[in-house]
């Protein structure tokens, strides 16, 4: 038997950046045809256990999803259907025989553009927007602000969140905000902020996928991720009967091509350009490493 | 057709609502230059025949038909006001039909401009100043109309159908809430706009002012024609007789024997309220064996002095009080339980729950009490009980305790509440307008229990916009104007006037009339 | 001090409190009209989905910006003529319509949007509409900046304003709107159709509403997302109590609303969080209850909404 | 012939069961169409949304488990709505019910089941009541109208969840993410059948509808409810205590919507979340218009909803179909609902065939 059957149960609609990003790996691996692949979109964690057990019930062989809001629910659908993979965005540890987990670790990348950004500011100072303070969100603030602090020490911050995933306008006025109070770079988490960036005329740093084509000139760099190391590894894992209970989440790591860096270089210059390459070569190696931080971010005093 | 002085003709016209026919098969004639009287009893579909003409209602069968300008007579599309309108027909209805948050004048203008124009006040205002002048029917235009009394209201009203220049102008009770001086106007006014050939249709039920205004008379009764009388030949009595369909016997009251005072206001100040007029130094008394008169226009306060006595109210300043405690706060249930039984002025809205079955209806006021209630739970079965006999001894006609009291003709409701409050054996009571809208068999049969209830002991204090049922009732007569009332003595030192004067306002008539 | 001199001194705070407002002026004049005619609109926040949706995707289809405008209002006219239907040809409550059509437009919106665009990954965009300079207007002092920022959406909302108010208070027509939601016999008496009024208020007020929603796809931003009204619908039906009803008050309590949030935006920017975000999120809406506690009393409700009017029955 | 229309006296029971049947049947059909625009075969779709809802124990567990909450905010509108108390605020209250019982449930009480599952019942019952004795008060003391109110106090209380959630109230084992501590293992409800998410509120639920029914016909409470809904002014007049009957009514109908949100936090959830809700309180309206305001009906409507949500939503599923239809369902459902309800007030007679009586 070729082909696996797959699920997905995404709590968001599939064109949000991070749901976006596995949905489109699925979808690849659906065109190579080594996948079946099947989704449900918008589900609210309220229905999110039906959801899965009514995928259990159609007899998929791997099923992809958001454990965030519904860690026991999921863990408990995952014991009472051994025979299937579950590899579920999650913030706690995997769970044998079958949930294994994984999450959106680009804090890597985000580390290297926080060194562009840091470099290119000449107001230092940088507005980032967010949706909520969670800890995905955190995480990748935070290696920013120190990317960005390792080059630029005088750089300043200041930090919002909209209170909401889906509200383009909102953000987009958030982010104006800060560039009337001085920013030149932005930091942009969500859909709304390189709008603003392109209005004024300044720079915005991406997040999660690539933006680059829809504001020429606008975007400095992005921190990608990339869902195909861990979507096909699972998927090839299921096929080998070799998947288990494990942490996927190192797939997001620049190590394994999860994560990674593009930049402007037009934008950026050669310094910059070279100031980010040359700690991304030590990240790579091994030699450094980012932290991590899941704290709620806040802007600098 | 040749022409002829007909202005208008009603031919065939049945109007049904449920299983009621409001209108029966009624024909009417209006010629030029004539006052046609409508008179019939409350619901006899006086009302019911001019919307049909205006278009508001949709006869069941019949047709309307108007003359045109060529002074041909053509027939009106059923429903449609707008087409009565440009017939030159205007309406003066019997409850208001104003917007309260526009002004006098765009409430006259209302309708007559094209929609999508600029409009044209400046013109408006001229030719209505021009009408004001003609007829005296003086009111300011630029004011709110909820800023306005009732009187310049209903002027408001009039003004309407006059500034559309109507042929046939049709006035349902227009007098209602004028002061007899202030009718007097408007007839001086009619009576000159008929000259110039208006026709005209008044409806009231005051026979004083068909006889001095009309040229004609027109009787229904139950829906259907009784008569026409030219009113030359006809005369008060005949014209009762017609509308009620069977001699009208007087009601014989022997005078009361006042005993000792049960309830009384001193000093009452009372605040408006909504449309509430206000009272001013208000002093009553009402004693246990006598029936009292509140006489007094609409909306001069009688509503403040019933909203005291319903418990709905307490006075703002001096005191009232009853069996000699001070009432100190506003509370229906605690007057009831001291054994005032109240009647409210306007059955359907305060009176009854419609939704509800007569059974429910008549123990509303005392559920919490031991007869209907148990630990917070209904006791049915005693409910139900009590409405049997209600209905029966008070002859309400229904189809049993179980139906829905909106379903109960005006005068039946009447019954029930009659039912409600008096089989508690009272020992005050407020009949407010207790025979509205009654046929005359219901009146006299609320009449006898209101004095058999005299009789036994109780006071009573009865307001009513009908002299003639004051007259019959009252032991002494009350008259309230512009929120004050005075003491206008026993009903035998009185005559209709006088009575008609102090209403107007004329407080010191009594004091002309001592000297 | 010296931050909010800052902020209320700069002309880009103005320009984002007009931009903020817009959406709501077009809504809250929406509410206003159907409210002024006695009809109650819950269906306001479907609406608005509705109108962001249809505009938004018409112009994606190649209808262009104004072909888009036209198509939100149609929407919105469409949703609008059936409340209509519901509560003044049936007579039906208007709260459970005005809910009803909200749930109805909004899941028709979503539906329609993923059914037309089954694989976008990511929401595809349109040229939305850019500011315009109006020629005198523009070069005032301090004023003009702000306005220079505002695109013709903006424009057209303010413009709105004045049109309606102009109708209501200066023509036989808002004559006739006025008095069917306070009494609708004084509007029947003098030969108006009462249904015929409340139904264009109803479907025009509709329309606005729905160029709210439009005004966000179409101008604030250039794509459709799930989720993105994100209750300004809601917010309009509190202010139009606010407004007591009229059109310049109507224009001003969305400025505030506007202005605040701009200002909340901003100062969380500049001084960062001193209090949980949320409280500055909570006050407009406790600010609305207030305001709504405040003028209660006072307010000039039309007397009329809510209810029902059937041809040829007493009331 | 012409047609036209006449108040009905009294609807029967009959008349109201066919009336609701037909409606939802009239839904059933205009669902074809997005069916067919998103080139489905609609009875495929029918069958497959009959077998999502009922189709299995474990269908007919999640579409019990998806009623309950809705069966207490139909309760809570059907009481307020009888009242003509326009309770817009269901789901606000609902949050206050939860965040009441997860504040008792999660460690400030130590007590055995038998009294924890008591003591955050009544915790939610009065929060969810207080937020909407508030509304109700600013009514009676200052005119404001409680539609908008209650509407805009849903955002506040979600605005005041997530700041707590984020705050005070944050699990330090969470992971970072804005949720509440877990209610304590006494505090939670039981499953009602092992391994399906069926719980005790259902039994909740049901018990809290017999309750009101019995309030409704029995009480003297139920009478003056009744008399104020229907005719204030009348009911004044009879010397009924309006406000304090208004009041009542808050208590309860805000009371009954924390019970929801009670039974899905410590039935479902077990810790406080802002996503608790996916609009239970505003559904709740729908339910208990669709239940003509009678209290057993809104058990009926909310399984209705509940199934059609559910099963529409499993048929998006088997079907391709995008899952936005559920939604759409349940819109056209309330809707073809309420045009339904018209047939219940009016009768449509012809003018000609009027028999004389
Ligand atoms: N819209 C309606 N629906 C049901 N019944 C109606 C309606 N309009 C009038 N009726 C009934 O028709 C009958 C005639 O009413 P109508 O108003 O014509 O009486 P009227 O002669 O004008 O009485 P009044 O002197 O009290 O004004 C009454 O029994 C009334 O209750
Ligand atoms: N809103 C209504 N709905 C249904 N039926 C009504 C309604 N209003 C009036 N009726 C019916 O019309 C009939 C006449 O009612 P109405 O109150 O006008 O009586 P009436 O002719 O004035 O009698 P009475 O002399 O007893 O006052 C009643 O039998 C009643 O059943
Ligand atoms: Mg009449
Ligand atoms: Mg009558």
């Amino acid at each position: 038997q070729d082909v696996t059957r797959v699920a997905a149960v995404w709590t968001v609609p599939v064109e949000q950046q991070w749901a976006s990003r596995l949905h489109n790996a699925l979808i690849a691996a659906e065109e190579r045809g080594e996948i079946d692949y099947v989704y449900s979109e918008n589900i609210t964690n309220t229905d999110y256990e039906r959801v899965m057990r009514e995928y259990a019930e159609q007899g998929v062989q791997l099923m992809v999803g958001e454990a965030f809001g519904v860690e026991q629910p999921a863990r408990a659908v995952a014991a009472d259907y051994p025979e299937i993979s579950f590899l579920m965005g999650s913030s706690l540890p995997p769970v044998e025989p079958n949930f294994a987990t994984f999450d959106n670790f680009i804090h890597e990348p985000s580390y290297l553009t926080g060194i562009i950004a840091g470099l290119k500011t000449e107001t230092d100072k940088i507005g980032m927007v967010g949706g909520y303070a969670i800890p995905e969100v955190n995480r990748l603030m935070h290696a920013f602000m120190a990317g960005a602090l390792s080059v630029n020490p005088d750089a300043t911050f200041s930090v919002s969140f909209i209170n909401s995933w889906y509200d383009p306008p909102k953000a987009k006025e958030t982010a104006f905000a800060m560039v009337d109070a001085g920013a030149d770079i932005l930091y942009a988490e969500r859909f709304g902020v390189s709008d603003a960036a392109k209005e004024r005329g300044i720079l915005a740093i991406g997040n999660v996928i690539d933006t680059s084509t829809d504001y020429p000139g606008t975007i400095l760099a992005s921190a990608l991720w990339h869902g195909e190391p861990m979507i096909d590894k699972a998927i090839a894992d299921v096929k080998a009967g070799s998947f288990t209970a494990s942490d996927y989440g190192i797939y997001a790591f620049m190590e394994y091509g999860g994560g990674s860096l593009v930049v402007d270089e037009s934008l950026a210059g050669p310094e910059a350009v070279a100031a980010a390459r040359a700690v991304e070569a030590t990240i790579l190696d091994g030699s450094f490493v980012v932290e991590i931080d899941d704290t709620e971010p806040t802007s600098s005093q | 057709m040749s022409p002829s002085k007909t202005l208008l003709s009603l031919e065939n016209i049945t109007k049904r609502f449920g299983a009621l026919a409001a209108n029966d098969d009624i024909s009417l004639r209006l010629d030029e230059g004539e006052v046609l009287a409508l008179l019939g009893e409350n619901g006899a579909g006086k009302t019911t025949l001019m919307n049909i003409l205006f278009g508001h209602y949709v006869q069941d069968a019949g047709s309307v038909r108007v003359k045109d300008r060529e002074g041909n007579l053509v027939t009106l599309p059923p429903g449609s006001p707008g087409a009565a309108l440009a017939a030159g027909i205007g309406m003066v209805h019997q409850h208001f039909t104003l917007a309260e948050n526009l002004s006098g004048l765009d409430n006259i203008r209302l309708g007559t401009e094209k929609l999508l124009s600029f409009g044209q006040s400046g013109r408006a205002r001229e030719k209505i100043a021009q009408i004001i002048a003609e007829s005296g029917l003086d009111v300011d235009l630029e004011r709110r109309v909820d800023s306005l009394t009732v009187g310049e209201k209903q002027r408001v009203e009039i003004l309407k159908a006059l500034y559309r220049d109507a042929r046939v102008l049709i006035l349902d009770e227009p007098t209602a809430v004028l002061t007899p001086q202030e009718a007097e106007g408007l007839f001086t006014v009619l009576r000159r706009l008929a000259a110039n050939g208006l026709g005209v249709i008044f409806i009231s039920h005051k026979l004083g002012e068909v006889l001095s205004i009309s040229n004609r008379i027109l009787v229904l009764r139950s829906g259907r024609k009784a008569g026409e009388l030219v009113t030359a030949d006809a005369d008060r009595r005949a014209i009762a007789d017609l509308m009620v369909g069977k001699a009208v016997t007087a009601i014989d009251r022997k005078p009361g024997v006042p005993g000792a005072p049960v309830l009384a206001l001193e000093g009452v100040n009372l605040g408006k309220s909504g449309a509430r007029q206000s009272l001013v130094d208000v002093s009553l008394t009402l004693r246990a064996g006598e029936i009292v008169a509140l006489a007094g226009v609409s909306g001069n306060g009688q509503s403040g002095i019933a909203a005291l006595l319903s418990g709905l109210a307490i006075p703002d300043s001096g005191l009232f009080s009853l069996f000699g405690q001070p009432v100190l706060r506003a509370d229906p249930r605690d007057l009831v339980r001291a054994g005032l039984a109240r009647m409210p002025e306007d059955r359907q809205h305060d009176g009854v729950v419609g939704t509800m079955s007569v059974a429910d209806n008549i123990a509303i006021e005392d559920v919490r009490s031991p007869g209907f209630s148990r630990f917070g739970l209904l006791d049915r079965k005693a409910m139900q009980e009590r409405a049997v006999t209600a209905i029966e001894r008070y002859d309400v006609r229904c189809s049993g305790p179980d139906a829905e009291a909106r379903l109960l003709s005006g005068g039946n409701v009447q019954k029930l509440i009659l039912a409600r409050v008096l089989e508690r054996t009272p020992k005050v009571i407020l009949a407010n307008q207790p025979t509205r809208g009654l046929d005359i068999g219901a009146q006299s049969e609320v009449h006898r229990r209101i004095l058999a209830a005299r009789d036994r002991g109780a006071a009573i204090l009865v307001i009513s916009e009908d002299l003639d049922e004051l007259f019959t009732l009252a032991d002494r007569f009350l008259v309230i104007h512009a929120g004050q009332v005075v003491d206008a003595g026993p009903t035998e030192t009185l005559d209709r006037a006088t009575v008609g004067l102090l209403m107007a306002g004329h407080m010191n008539s009594i004091e002309s009339r001592a000297s | 001090m010296d931050v909010l001199l800052d902020i209320f001194g700069s002309a880009n705070f103005w320009a984002a409190a007009i931009r903020i407002a817009t959406p709501l002026i077009f809504g809250v004049l929406g509410a206003l009209l159907c409210e002024r005619a006695g009809v109650l609109n819950l269906g306001i926040e479907g609406i608005f989905v509705a109108g962001a949706m249809a505009g938004w995707l018409a112009v994606y289809l190649g209808a262009g910006l104004w072909g888009g405008v036209l198509v939100a209002a149609l929407a919105g006219a469409t949703f609008g003529l059936l409340h209509a239907f519901l509560t003044i040809i049936l007579g039906l409550s208007q709260h459970v319509s005005g809910i009803g059509i909200t749930l109805l437009a909004t899941s028709i919106s979503y539906f329609t949007y993923r059914t037309s665009l089954p694989s976008v990954t990511s929401p595809p965009r349109i040229a939305p509409f850019q500011p315009i300079a109006i020629p005198v207007l523009s070069d005032l002092p301090f004023l003009g900046p702000a306005l220079f920022q505002q695109t013709a959406l903006t424009w057209l909302a303010l413009f709105m304003v004045a049109l309606i108010a102009f109708v209501l208070y200066r023509t036989p027509l808002g004559l006739a709107i006025r008095a069917v939601g306070d009494n609708p016999a004084s509007v029947e008496a003098q030969g108006l159709s009462v249904r015929g009024l409340r139904i264009g208020a109803v479907v025009t007020g509709s329309a606005l509403m729905a160029l709210g929603g439009a005004f966000l796809t179409m101008s604030a931003f250039d794509a459709f997302f799930f989720g993105m009204i994100n209750g300004r619908g809601w917010i309009c039906i509190a202010l139009v109590v606010f407004a007591s009803w009229q059109p310049g008050k109507a224009l001003l309590g969305a400025l505030f609303f506007g202005a605040f949030d701009a200002f909340q935006i901003r100062l969380q920017a500049e001084i960062g969080q001193v209090v949980p975000g949320q409280i500055f999120l909570m006050l407009p809406y406790l600010l609305s209850i207030l305001a709504l506690v405040l003028v209660a009393r006072k307010a000039d409700y039309p007397r009329a909404l809510l209810q029902p009017w059937t041809k040829g029955q007493r009331h | 012939m012409t047609l036209r229309l006449e108040p009905r006296a009294n609807a029967s029971l009959g008349l109201r069961l066919s009336v609701s049947i037909a409606s939802g049947l009239a839904a059933l059909l205009i669902v074809a169409i997005p069916v067919l625009a998103a080139a489905g075969n609609p009875f495929t779709a029918y069958i497959l949304m009959a077998q999502g809802a009922f189709g299995s124990m474990f269908a007919l567990s999640e579409t019990l488990n998806r009623a309950t909450p809705l069966i207490l905010t139909g309760l809570a509108a059907t009481i307020a709505f009888r009242a003509r108390l326009w309770n817009i605020g269901a789901e606000g209250q609902l949050y206050m019910g939860a965040l009441a019982a997860v504040l008792v449930g999660s460690g400030l009480l130590q007590l055995p089941p038998a009294l924890m599952v008591p003591a955050i019942m009544l915790a939610g019952f009065v929060a969810g009541g207080l937020m909407m004795i508030v509304p109700t008060l600013l009514k009676q003391r200052f005119g404001a109208d409680e539609v908008v109110i209650t509407l805009l106090l849903n955002f506040v209380v979600i605005l005041l969840i997530q700041m707590l959630i984020e705050g005070p109230l944050k699990d330090p084992l969470a992971m970072g993410w804005p949720q509440s501590v877990p209610l304590l293992a006494e505090a939670r409800f039981d499953k009602l059948i092992p391994r399906l998410r069926m719980h005790w509120g259902l039994v909740v639920g049901l018990v809290a509808a017999l309750v009101l029914w019995f309030m409704v016909r029995k009480s003297v409470l139920g009478f003056e409810i009744k008399a104020v809904g229907e005719n204030k002014a009348a009911a004044r007049f009879a010397g009924i205590p309006v406000d304090a009957t208004m009041l009542k009514v808050a208590l309860i109908s805000g009371g009954l919507a924390g019970l929801a949100g009670v039974s899905e936090v410590a039935g479902v959830k077990f810790y406080l979340s802002a996503d608790l809700s996916p609009g239970f309180g505003y559904s709740g309206i729908v339910v208990a218009m669709l239940a003509g305001l009678s209290p057993i009906g809104s058990v009926l409507a909310a399984v209705f909803i509940a199934a059609v949500f559910v099963g529409a939503d499993s048929m998006s599923r088997a079907t391709g179909i995008s899952s936005y239809i559920a939604d759409l369902v349940v819109a056209l459902s309330l809707l073809c609902i309420l045009v339904g309800s018209f047939f219940l007030r009016f009768r449509i007679a012809g003018i000609g065939r009027r028999v004389e009586v």
